[in-house]
């Protein structure tokens, strides 16, 4: 009984409904989470954490962190959630929970048309003396190790640097969740291309929370639920993913 | 007045500087100390005022020894001043400040009272009117005369000299000797370390020819230049006359 | 002879090769750009990032760099401060006469010099501060606070709810240089003339009143110019702290890359500004270095 | 003190070694407690397949100590070009020419006032698409380049140390200005040089950690690739910690035998 | 053999060293520069071996005029040895390498040529016993004695001393100056700064009394000890006599 009331009144929830404030973690990641020209965050998760933080009845804030560093930073408390679309994945899951899905993603491929010439299918990457780029610590990462383990995967601290590696065309590809792929193929017709239609992997989407706190999970899962349900998701991920509208709000 | 017995002072690096040292120093005396390079004279007088531990011996200034007692020693460095051969000034302070420092710290003097003794003693060394004056602004003999107003003014019983002109040039170690020949002359009790054989003859009492931290001869200032014992005595004054 | 009216440079064999290879090594460069690269500039949209137009105040504010060039000279301030009180106590340790003030002196500048900056950050940032920030209850402090303390805190540190990881990133920038401070004063102490305590002791001057009065004051000119060129170090150290993901310059100038892909722009940018802002302070330096070696103040 | 320091008996250095172990072990204490509060869960059992297996019984080297070999590779490249760099560059600054001066103070001036980090990327990703050069190059270059600024201002320290009075004397023997730095100013100098080199060598492998962000897989780019996978954030940071104080440890050590040598037969 | 004409001599920081300097040394000649410190000795010494640039008027040496020519002032340099205040010894060598260095490298003697010459110039300033020995393990007078070797060791035709025994104690001053004297006796051509007056007026053949960048007086050396002309001449021998 009086362990049962401890926990609750330790629960995550608990700490945030008292200090009024929900504390989100998240890493830059085009079109998920990214700062405007004006230096406010936007993007589909933002949206996300800022109606969850409305339905909760608190204020929210960003803490933006290096992707490399989110997971310890979540489990020695410097926010309270990661929701910053994270992949599920069985490693990540044995250092912290993760709610139901409310979003999936899945791994796409842009190559250069130079030096890929002619490679059309995921088999043609998987050779000796092709290289893939790709983000540091990320399920794309993971990805690219998977599908082309005869491929070198050079890793970098961030998206941009792993799309500039590919412009310069010291890498065959990049292996990004989509739609990023997708928008720099558009972006850079005459040196980019789609080597395959669409997605290669798919992957739910959690929100990352500290483990042993079964209230707040709970409480994640249902609202993650419930919005579903109402196509609120649906309805935002459509604007992000679907549209380019946004783009001017950061260029 | 000053009590030295059987000094040893080895230092880290193994030298034996002193060996058994004896002197004894009275009230209103002039010890002049000469030797070769090496011979430990500089040891001495840095033992004198605690500046080296000594090894064995014993050490008794005007009836105070010189042991382990923190108010023993800090007693001693008020009765003796030191005059060193590269003058040390705090290059920082104008000859006023340098010379007000001790008073006003030590002695706690307020700014007047040391004001008034500084300027006497400048006045007593020629000094009066570069009392502004940064020691970078003076020349080697100046600054030595300068450092030792500053050692008087701590109202030393006594003062201890190491070779106090051996860094001038030979035109300025003049005006330096006047001052100490004044010094002895009203009575001050003096050890003196120095080459200049001529300061020693005219102001000396006694002289002490040391080698190898051991005194080889000691006499009245006459006997010893005029009629030196050894064979060694009368090799070095030979050598440095 | 040789009549000197006018000191012109003499030109030598060596200038003219040196002038020559550096011609050569920019041409090849151009050539390269010219041929190869083919990367579409866009320098266009930079300002905006420094400053930008606010439409609900209706004034102009500062953006994400010149934001993040502020963070980075608060940390520096705060940490070089910080690091000089930790200097000066551990530099007087080291030259102390006991064992044990010396161990601590010694045990500290070494493994803050051994280690890796990362490690350390890590070290602090998430065990260290985790038990030293919640005992100063500075969250709690600052909700209680009226505003006009809170605006002060913001010009001062940071923003309320970031001050515990500006902190935290002051104290690790504070220790890491420390230790380097630390030899710099010890240096600058043991500079002075061994003549200059002995002077001072001989005088009947207490071990304290020898180091305020006659050797700080000395060393202090052999210190200084350092402690300057320590400064800048700090500037450029204050990146390791973006991977706590302290809003300073590198993480802004990362962020903003991450958003609008524009690597070489942003990238040329922050080098600018840090180039800028160092180059500033080490003109400072410069000056104070001439005027510390003229004659005696 | 720099003088007169009062023998101690052997109670008294006793009782000084004890608190300083008292108060380390109170600092590690609090560490400690930190990781503790954290309620972390610490998983030390699994780092070491990360290090080496013993694989059908012969020694295969796990990522951290291939990362290992790798930052050594770039560190000992990078400090010999260093040396190079921060040569030229101190004779440039001590020389007579005004273009050698001023090359040698640009070049300075820019490396001395920039992050590494920064000079990491634009030689990466700025120059090295430029010249086509490879990676593990475009960090060796940048490394020593960074290091090679330190290194002059080391090397002329340790020149202008030389009295000016062992120049006038090789000047009025005869002796050319190559000679007379090479047979009498650098070897003198290099007792100066010495302890502060090592320093520079000490940051050296400290520094190249960050050539893990343009993807070369030393030891910090393997620990982070571990960490990715398995998210043993605190236990491999702190092992790869480790590694980097040995490494850095045993150089001072090393080197220090090195100066013990040089003392003894000067 | 030496001609110095009308030299003016201006440091970067404004001072006025030499203001019109000349002097002419003879084949064999023994020249001794004396005069107050500041006047522009080492200046003017400096400036004979190209040490330090003239602003105005001629050197000429042995018949080689110090211009601007390359091969000039080579050629004046292997001319013209120097032995300094502080020895410059080079620290890192033996006594032995101090001496073959500058033969192998600048008159490329094989190492056996060099050792020979090395070995006999030893013998003559009496030093042959510590040829293995370093430099930091000799006491002054015998640093400078292995100085002046190393200089002889060129085959100069002038030698220049600068003060060459003033860094040395009082006790090892008469070595050097045995030395010193021998080689005059040679007819080895010299110009010696000192303050050794009594070596002046032993081996110098010609005195010159130097201020301010200028010639006082200069006479024989009889004649300048007997007989000074100039009222400061008086003056400055009275001091340092
Ligand atoms: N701090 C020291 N550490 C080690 N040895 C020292 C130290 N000071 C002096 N010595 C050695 O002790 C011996 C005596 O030195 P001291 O300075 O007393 O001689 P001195 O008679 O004053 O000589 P000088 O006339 O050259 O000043 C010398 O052999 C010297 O090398
Ligand atoms: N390198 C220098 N830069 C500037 N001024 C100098 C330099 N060397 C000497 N001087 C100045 O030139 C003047 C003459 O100096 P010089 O050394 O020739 O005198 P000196 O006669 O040798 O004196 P001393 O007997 O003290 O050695 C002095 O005023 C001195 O301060
Ligand atoms: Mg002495
Ligand atoms: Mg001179």
């Amino acid at each position: 009984q009086e362990l049962r009331q401890k926990l609750t009144q330790e629960s995550t929830l608990e700490q945030v409904l008292k200090r009024g404030v929900l504390r989100v973690g998240f890493s830059t990641f085009i079109p998920w989470a990214m700062k405007d020209k004006t230096g406010k965050f936007i993007g589909f998760e933002i949206d996300v954490a800022r109606e969850l933080a409305k339905d909760m009845g608190v204020k929210v804030e960003f803490v933006p962190t290096k992707w490399s560093g989110i997971i310890p930073a979540l489990l020695t408390g410097k926010f309270d959630v990661i929701i910053g679309g994270m992949g599920i994945l069985p490693n990540r899951n044995l250092k912290v929970n993760f709610t139901t899905p409310y979003d999936y993603s899945g791994m796409s491929i842009v190559a250069n048309k130079k030096k890929a010439e002619g490679f059309d299918s995921l088999d043609a990457f998987n050779k000796e003396g092709v290289t893939i780029a790709a983000r540091l610590g990320t399920t794309a990462a993971q990805a690219a190790k998977k599908f082309f383990p005869k491929a070198e995967v050079r890793l970098f601290d961030d998206e941009s640097q792993a799309l500039q590696e590919l412009m310069t065309g010291r890498a065959h590809a990049v292996v990004s969740s989509a739609p990023l792929p997708a928008f720099h193929a558009l972006k850079y017709p005459k040196r980019l291309f789609l080597p395959i239609k669409g997605t290669f992997t798919k992957e739910p989407i959690g929100f990352a929370l500290r483990k042993g706190d079964i209230d707040t999970l709970n409480f994640f899962n249902n609202w993650i639920l419930v919005k579903k349900h109402k196509g609120w998701l649906q309805e935002h991920k459509d604007y992000w993913f679907g549209t380019k509208d946004w783009e001017k709000l950061i260029k | 007045m000053i009590q030295a017995k059987d000094i040893k002072k080895t230092y880290p690096n193994g030298v034996e500087a002193l060996r058994g040292f004896s002197l004894l120093v009275k009230p209103s005396e002039v010890v002049v100390i000469v030797g070769p390079s090496g011979s430990g004279k500089s040891t001495f007088l840095r033992c004198l005022n605690g500046l080296e531990e000594i090894d064995r011996g014993s050490i008794v200034i005007d009836n105070i020894p010189l042991d382990h007692s923190k108010q023993n020693r800090m007693a001693i460095r008020r009765e003796v001043g030191m005059v060193f051969q590269s003058f040390n000034l705090f290059p920082h302070m104008t000859v006023r400040e340098n010379i007000n420092l001790a008073q006003m710290l030590v002695r706690k003097k307020n700014r007047k009272q040391a004001e008034e003794t500084t300027k006497d003693l400048l006045g007593k060394v020629g000094m009066l009117e570069k009392i502004e004056a940064k020691p970078g602004q003076l020349s080697g003999g100046q600054q030595q005369r300068v450092a030792i107003a500053r050692a008087l003014a701590m109202k030393p019983k006594i003062m201890l000299f190491d070779e106090a002109t051996s860094a001038l040039d030979p035109e300025m170690i003049g005006e330096v000797l006047e001052v100490m020949k004044a010094l002895a002359n009203e009575g001050m009790t003096m050890v003196v370390v120095t080459h200049e054989m001529g300061f020693a003859r005219e102001a000396g009492d006694h002289i002490v020819f040391m080698e190898d931290g051991l005194i080889v001869e000691q006499a009245d200032s006459r006997d010893f230049f005029s009629n030196p014992r050894e064979e060694r005595t009368r090799l070095f004054l030979s050598q440095i006359l | 002879m040789r009549i000197t009216l006018l000191k012109l440079p003499k030109t030598s064999f060596l200038d003219l090769a040196i002038l020559a290879s550096v011609a050569t090594g920019l041409a090849y460069l151009a050539h390269r750009v010219a041929v190869g690269m083919g990367y579409d500039w866009d320098w266009a949209i930079i300002p905006q990032y420094f400053i930008r137009f606010d439409d609900e105040t209706q004034s102009y504010v500062p953006n994400l760099l010149l934001n993040g060039l502020l963070t980075t000279i608060r940390l520096s301030v705060w940490s070089t401060l910080l690091a000089t009180i930790l200097g000066l106590v551990m530099g007087l340790s080291r030259l102390s006469r006991g064992l044990f003030h010396r161990l601590m002196g010694w045990s500290y500048v070494e493994s803050v010099r051994n280690l890796p900056p990362l490690v350390l950050v890590f070290i602090i940032y998430y065990f260290l501060s985790e038990q030293l920030l919640p005992t100063l209850h500075i969250s709690n402090a600052m909700d209680a606070a009226p505003g006009w303390v809170r605006e002060m805190v913001t010009i001062l540190f940071a923003k309320p709810q970031a001050l515990p990881a500006f902190l935290s990133a002051v104290f690790t920038l504070a220790l890491y240089e420390g230790a380097y401070i630390t030899e710099i004063i010890r240096a600058g102490i043991q500079s002075v003339e061994k003549g200059q305590w002995e002077a001072a002791y001989a005088l009947g001057l207490s071990s304290r009143q020898r180091m305020q009065h006659v050797i700080l004051p000395q060393a202090m000119r052999r210190i200084l110019p350092p402690l300057g060129g320590q400064f800048i170090s700090t500037i450029k150290d204050s990146a390791i702290v973006s991977i706590i993901s302290i809003q300073e310059l590198t993480f802004q100038g990362m962020e903003l890359m991450s958003a609008t892909y524009l690597t070489f722009e942003v990238w040329i940018t922050v080098f600018l500004l840090y180039l800028s802002l160092t180059l500033t302070c080490s003109l400072a330096v410069n000056r104070l270095e001439k005027r510390m070696a003229g004659p005696d103040h | 003190m720099p003088f007169n320091k009062p023998k101690r008996s052997t109670a008294a250095t006793a009782w000084e070694i004890t608190k300083f172990i008292l108060t380390t072990g109170v600092l590690v204490w609090l560490v400690v407690r930190g990781s503790k509060g954290l309620g972390y869960n610490w998983q030390w059992y699994r780092v070491p397949q990360y290090l080496y297996s013993l694989d059908a019984g012969g020694f295969v080297a796990g990522p951290l100590l291939e990362g290992l070999w790798v930052t050594l590779k770039i560190t000992f490249f990078s400090f010999f070009l260093a040396f190079f760099f921060g040569l030229t560059t101190a004779l440039f600054r001590l020389s007579d020419s005004w273009a050698a001066r001023g090359l040698a103070r640009f070049y300075l001036e820019t490396i001395r006032n920039s992050p590494l980090l920064i000079q990491i990327f634009f030689m990466y990703f700025v120059i090295a698409p430029i010249l086509d050069i490879n990676a593990f190059t475009s960090a060796v270059v940048s490394l020593s380049l960074f290091e090679g600024a330190y290194t002059s201002e080391i090397i002329r320290a340790g020149i202008q140390a030389i009295p000016k009075g062992q120049w006038e004397a090789c000047h009025s023997l005869g002796l050319s200005g190559f000679d007379t730095l090479r047979k009498v100013i650098l070897p003198q100098a290099m007792r100066h040089m010495l302890p502060p080199l090592t320093g520079q060598a000490v940051s050296l492998i400290k520094d190249s950690a960050l050539v893990s962000t343009i993807a070369i897989y030393d030891l910090t780019m393997q620990a982070q690739a571990v960490i990715s996978e398995t998210f043993l954030t605190f236990e491999i940071w702190f092992t790869v910690a480790g590694i980097y104080l040995l490494l850095t440890a045993s150089l001072s050590f090393l080197v220090s035998r090195l100066e013990d040598r040089m003392i003894e037969t000067a």
